[in-house]
């Protein structure tokens, strides 16, 4: 399946781009994803353990499975406020 | 109620809502743009967001603290883009009928926010570099 | 900044005043006239105080607000005589560095001023009688 | 010494006056003028043990000894905020 990532603040400064688009195998979990991400951006590389993964506006576990159609997104920890 | 905006934030306008007459207490929280960090200085901040899923957990923020403390009238308005010195980068207002739960409540509101919500903000440091805050 | 006033308070006022740019939080705390108490019902409440004593104990208040945390503008602002549903009784705002001092102050000045700011609020309950409460 | 006290709230009410003068003793204490008070107004009484006393705009003991001239005043407990 092919997933659209989108980046934040750090990350999508280090990545250079807003999104990119990533093709997991069906049955592809948020490790794998993040996985594939640091391959695909290894200046990503920096931050890896501190980028957070969200699915469809929630933070997810490592172990969840991806499903085709949802929104990914990438990025560090939160500084609003 | 919850608002991402780009304008400055009429703090007043929320205070004037989460008015009411069950309530003895109204709590309004400000985050300001702080011109030294750790003996640096700024000039300015930055605040960028993803803006659908920054909606989604405001909105679970305020379902979470509706069900722990009795608040009746709720708004967070967060400012997003370019903020100078002494600008309110967040409005967190509510009303509750007693003040102690105000008091938890609103501390709750704010720390979880800096935890959750997908804003980040970059310091435009007054030696010209530019740096993400990531907390 | 302490002051008693007849008038309606205009809160807005003091959240610019203590606003700054040494500052990254401000709080605001408005106690308001709560029509509901304990299951009975309110019109109105009269506050009444020994003015000369209270400012002497409001100064006090905040400066021993001022010893313990790093607070760095203040105003706190009571109202006294006739004050109607949802009206604001007392107007507490500073401005201090960082958020969790600010909540620690906060709950720390509108505690001690119901112990020690000689106030009083009589009760006008909707069955017409009248009523000094004592907490 | 006479010293005048102010009254106030339900004190005012039940004494029924918002200032009175009291002869008291050179040396007599915050306890001597509380019972003198409760002699000269004994409609104060079911407030007695929750009366407060203050000197000179100040929270005082019991077993302070009053000067002339202090601005001395009687009430319940406060209900402000």
């Amino acid at each position: 399946m092919t997933l659209t990532i989108l980046l934040f603040a750090q990350a999508k400064d280090l990545a250079e781009t807003a999104r990119c688009e990533l093709e997991l195998p069906a049955g592809a979990t948020v490790a794998d994803l993040r996985e594939s991400l640091l391959a695909r951006f290894p200046r990503l590389q920096p931050l890896s353990s501190r980028l957070l993964i969200a699915v469809n506006s929630e933070y997810v576990a490592e172990h969840v499975v991806l499903s085709p159609g949802s929104e990914v997104a990438c990025f560090p920890p939160v500084s609003g406020g | 109620m919850i608002q991402l905006t780009h304008e400055p934030i009429d703090y007043q306008a929320s205070v004037e809502r989460v008015r009411s007459h069950s309530a003895g207490a109204v709590l309004l929280f400000l985050g300001t743009v702080r011109e030294m960090t750790q003996g640096r200085q700024t000039l300015a901040l930055d605040y960028d967001a993803y803006p659908e899923m920054a909606k989604v957990q405001m909105q679970k923020l305020e379902a979470i603290a509706r069900e722990r403390w009795p608040i009746i009238e709720l708004e967070i308005v967060h400012r997003l883009g370019h903020l100078e010195l002494g600008d309110i980068s967040i409005s967190i207002a509510f009303s509750s009928p007693h003040r102690r739960e105000a008091f938890e409540a609103g501390q709750f509101l704010i720390d979880e926010f800096k935890k959750v919500v997908p804003i980040w903000k970059q310091e435009n440091w007054s030696d010209g570099t530019k740096e993400w805050v990531h907390q």
